[in-house]
């Protein structure tokens, strides 16, 4: 037991450290007047969520654990009964904190879409009633034994609960805010790519534990689990590089990192249930697929910053629809249905489709509501001049780079 | 020949250049710069301390024109750079007594 | 055994890794023409000082352990007899190796308050010197069964060796040399704050190996201190930020970051003997302690370039305070006496308190004599015209941005 | 078994992290226009490395492992019965996800001395190809009992199949595309040196996983590869900079990181197999050693951009010649020679430059043949208006800071 | 209208904008500089080579005066700006013939 | 005294830099800057859509220098700037009508 403990508890570090990682992923893709704002978000989500999972959050996703319901209960609150184990089982403690560090970093993952025009109390208020009314019920549904997981679909680590959510709610706070001023007339370039490859590199590291480390176990599919973190998204980088140059002219680090990114997103829900050259497969298809899908935002009119959509929810889908396709038995026992492509029928490959579905609505309506009832009220959008001056200075008082 | 130089806010500064382009200019050479002046700086914060900056960032273009120019493109410049608001910035013009392309030597009108 | 052999060799690696880290929180801070100064001194940090631990400071810390005394002995110089184990315990080298981590972020801390003035040579003799005299002691008071132990003080990972210890001597050494040219005139602006919430995040990141690492083991202590060192910080960064938003109008990166890093701090000497909703609330008053301790500097006349005291020595004295309140016998059984408000009466606080004037006491005279003997002989401050041009030009013969 | 998968587990993260450490590491050194470039390259060497590895590079490595050869089989290809093990022994897939992170870094070491030159194409197709015929057969030799190991030469963790192997190789391509332009004649300063402290901090940490990790065990011999990892570089950090004192009259922040990089290189192969005090004897000596080694690339008048010989060729030489004086039975049973300087005569130490010359001639030749064949055909090396300009508009288009 | 163009050490930017405030001035504009002069530039170590760096870094000042304030500011410029040390930089006018506030379009000594 | 100004290309600065100096030249101040003009900018690429960037990264010195040596200097420049490649940019002289050294107080010539 004490080596499990030992990896669930770096495997939480691990996590942590994603959502810095995450704010200069995504800071380095945004304008430098608004680079502290997207880092302030992003670290602001560690402060104001991880309050939120202690007292409520974590109670209302785990507690009746099993229940094949739709949310949990109030046991929980606190901390409460959340012991320190018998050291024969994972301390009930490191679970609640493992889980979360993805309570934490999952709305955090909407602020690339919303980049440039948030307001920060707003987002405040969004990220800290959204976590309750859409990330707990999500992840009670699909990792507390909920109806999701009741009816069978699989979720590794996060493509329903993670990614398709937030990818979803990102769609939700965009038809609110909408888009950026001057967007689709005046170019927005990254203002400093190296970041965005140092946030790269970090979410990669902690993508380890967010894998590996869901298997809540050093164990052989622990192992398979961080093989495939590490080789579909490398895949997934070839795919998207290829797309690129087939389609321009040139290669781009941020295609190379975008890439990875996307191939870390579709082997989320699949990395402790499919096996090698299936990693490799469905790695290199998002690189592909999430390229393609940057069209979407276009054809919806939506001003997704930073690609939330194509990246999170396209990969999202896509990872945990083509677990219903590679899904294996032999890496891991809970795996009843096999995946389509292993004989397995279409049994997982359906529920996988129906949860998909499920969470995207369900997350989709929600967030919309809970974003415009904080849009009518305190607002959830800058003005037009501290778009122009930027949120760092107008929201924060400060500025990125000093130099005189 | 005549120097026009301006100093604008810089998220004017797609507008301007497309508005020069449009009125024929073929070239520019653009300068990020520090402005202090009416417009107010801002304060900032740092733990618990605020202070004043005084300088709020400008974009300085600089255009070498023919004299026949001048105006039309002070009123481009003028125009696209406008936001009515305080800190919309300056234009000056000096006299340049000989211009040089480098890259022919070419002299005068014909470096432009 | 393998599983608590395989949490300290990560949670050491986890430590090693804050100082990197410190030296980009405190080096976005400072001006750039000191940027890579500040990089240096901590960077040299790690350089020096674990060739010092390995030659004489471990033995002086941890020789004869448990005598309840002053200062070890010189029974493992050189890490003599420091060997493998025998694969039944924590092998003695890693638990050395841990410590070492410790020895070296401490004085390192130094360097935020003496920011953009300290000669190199000077410096580099000081925190050798200091870890001799000062860190060693003190270390062997608390951590290795010295008389703070003895008399029944608490550290988990420490708030008296490492922050009170570090902050006393901050305030010593800017006794000797004196504010910065034109403090207090001119403002100072931080000149680049990415620097600093990516350092924010690789100390969050690292600071769960210092604490829950301190539990030597992977079992339900460590979880729990795991646990708190990701809800402190996070309920810091809130009590800093609601304080600022009421005293000025505007929440910062930087505060975020201060916040955060007051809550590691204040958490240290807690970690694994407090319980979560206590952790919440000893985060919380942290951020908001320290925020007001802020004014400190400006009383005391000290020019305390990066608010060490504020958020160290003052995070520090508050955290081992906080566990004569909050110190929970169903967390850790070592836990003898319970804090006052789990009704384990004032035994505990006393010590507590006890302990921290002593290393206060002792920290900052033993310094005083050591820096006021390093500026009267070789000097420990620079020059007017080296504090003018910057002290990358002049010592380092380096320039942190080139761009032409 | 859990806590030895949990400590592998977490080093193969720790190892893949170097990569953009390394990426840092060298994107601070190069002038602002070739940043992204950089970044790319070594990004680039995850995505296409991972797969090679995985398809063919593990079984050509690993596969008839113990043979005493060559090289290895095609048992593994593809990852086929690459499986979980049975919880008794380390997941083979995890055995071989750790061996893929030191596939993917080697060949990305080159890029250092070939840094601001080389045709982005050209290069993925080198990296592909020398993994293949230059990295995997020297891994059979040492890491899979082949005729080096077999010889009794010994490598813990790489000082001939990651060092001297990228570092022969490096030289080979240097031969092959010549100087940059301007070289000699214009100082070439790093661009930001702080991106470069930040690599050698990432560097570090990962570093503990790369020798630390290669003991495959939670154990003594794993916490004593801590200890030399952290000491090491710690000593060859002041090695250096007591010789830059002496040279010049600055110490610099690049020396530091670059002499502990140096220790870290010398004591890889040492790492598992000597004791403390000879760990800070090699490191200091490998300090100095690597500085004075600077003046190689001027007297075979190569133009090794980043210093790849004086760091990785000189300091993995180093080592693994200074193993053949160190090595100790004490630390690691598997020694059978005693090193020189502990009594076992020369034996081990012959064994060591034997296996270090075969290895560098071996990778200069076959490298060579390579870079030649891809430079003749596709284009190896960039046009004089691309270096110029840049090779991250040109390339990549793509720039690394964008103000305006 | 003259311009006076100063090029200063950096580190006396806010004492030359306090002096230039106190006398009245309404606007400047500020540029990053790198100078090259008499003050020697320095020394910088790159892996144990040593290699000489010609320039030393400088803020450049522009201001659009009125004729008869030209004297005094430059004045007040000196005094604020110097130290008495090799490169404290220097200070030269220029003529302006137009100046536009491009706000409200006010020409000549209204826009200063 | 006049004030040539000329935009070059950032790689030729090192050169141009020298060739001053060995034409006796004192000291000059330098500016980045970007460009626009007949050498085409170049496209970048984002997440599949590209765009333009007009602006192209120029050096821009500044040398107030004796009216006596203007024609030698501009040819200095021009030497060394050129590579005959477009976009290797331009040189303009304009009059400056007076020069202080700050350290000194000393004017005209004497403060070149
Ligand atoms: N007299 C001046 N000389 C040089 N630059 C000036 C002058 N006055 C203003 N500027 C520049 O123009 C900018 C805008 O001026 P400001 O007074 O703020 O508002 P407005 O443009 O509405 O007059 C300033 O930030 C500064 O860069
Ligand atoms: N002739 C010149 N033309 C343009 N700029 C000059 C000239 N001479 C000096 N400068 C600028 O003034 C700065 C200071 O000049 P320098 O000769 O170093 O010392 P001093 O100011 O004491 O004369 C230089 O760094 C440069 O920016
Ligand atoms: N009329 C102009 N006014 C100001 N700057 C100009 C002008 N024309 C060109 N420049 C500057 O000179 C640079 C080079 O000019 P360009 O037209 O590209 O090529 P060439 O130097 O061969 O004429 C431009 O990038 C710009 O900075």
């Amino acid at each position: 037991m004490e080596g499990n403990i030992a990896w669930v508890l770096i495997s939480t570090a691990l996590v942590l450290f994603m959502t810095p990682g995450l704010a200069f992923f995504y800071g380095g893709m945004v304008r430098s007047k608004n680079f502290l704002a997207m880092l302030m978000q992003n670290f602001f989500a560690i402060g104001l969520l991880a309050v939120v999972w202690t007292v409520v959050g974590y109670s209302l996703a785990f507690g009746s654990a099993g229940d094949g319901g739709w949310i949990g209960n109030l046991d929980f609150l606190g901390m409460k009964d959340v012991g320190l184990g018998d050291g024969t089982v994972l301390p009930p403690i490191l679970f609640a904190t493992f889980q979360m560090t993805f309570a934490i970093i999952t709305p955090a993952l909407i602020t690339g879409a919303t980049a440039d025009r948030l307001k920060f109390a707003g987002y405040a208020v969004l990220i800290g009633v959204w976590s309750i009314l859409v990330y707990s019920p999500v992840a009670h549904w699909a990792f507390a034994g909920g109806w999701v997981a009741e009816m069978g679909a699989l979720d590794f680590a996060g493509g329903l609960v993670v990614h398709i959510n937030a990818g979803a709610a990102a769609i939700a706070v965009l038809l609110v805010i909408g888009a950026r001023k001057g967007h689709g007339k005046e170019p927005m370039p990254p203002h400093a790519l190296p970041w965005t490859l140092m946030g790269t590199g970090i979410l990669w590291f902690g993508w380890f534990g967010f894998n590996a480390g869901s298997a809540l176990a050093a164990d052989g599919i622990a192992a398979q689990a961080l093989f495939n973190t590490l080789v579909a998204p490398a895949a997934a980088m070839l795919g998207w590089l290829i797309v690129e140059k087939v389609k321009g002219k040139h290669v781009t680090t941020l295609g190379a990192a975008s890439g990875a990114v996307a191939g870390m997103v579709a082997i989320t829900p699949c990395a402790g249930f499919v096996g090698s050259m299936a990693a490799v497969i469905i790695g290199f298809a998002a690189g592909i697929i999430c390229y393609l899908a940057l069209f979407i935002k276009e054809a919806a009119k939506l001003d997704d910053a930073l690609d939330v959509i194509a990246v999170h929810l396209v990969g999202g889908i896509f990872g945990s629809v083509a677990l219903g396709l590679f899904a294996d038995a032999s890496i891991n026992g809970i795996v009843e249905h096999e995946g389509l492509f292993l004989g397995g029928g279409a049994d997982l490959l359906i529920d996988q489709i129906v949860a998909s579905v499920a969470v995207f609505a369900f997350s989709l309506i929600v967030t919309y509501v809970i974003a415009k009832a904080i849009d009518a009220t305190m607002g959830l959008r800058v003005d037009e001049e501290t778009e122009q001056v930027g949120l760092d200075q107008v929201l924060h008082a400060e500025t990125a780079y000093n130099n005189l | 020949m005549k120097i026009i130089t301006a100093v604008i806010k810089p998220f004017r500064l797609d507008e301007v250049k497309e508005a020069l382009k449009g009125a024929g200019v073929a070239g520019i050479t653009v300068t990020e710069v520090q402005g202090f002046g009416r417009q107010a700086g801002h304060t900032e914060v740092y733990r618990g301390t605020e202070y004043q900056v005084d300088f709020v960032p400008k974009v300085r273009l600089e255009l070498i024109v023919d004299e026949a120019d001048v105006d039309r493109l002070v009123e481009v410049i003028t125009n696209a750079a406008r936001t009515g608001k305080i800190g919309d910035g300056k234009i000056w013009v000096t006299e340049a007594e000989r211009l040089i392309r480098i890259r022919t030597g070419e002299q005068g009108h014909d470096a432009i």
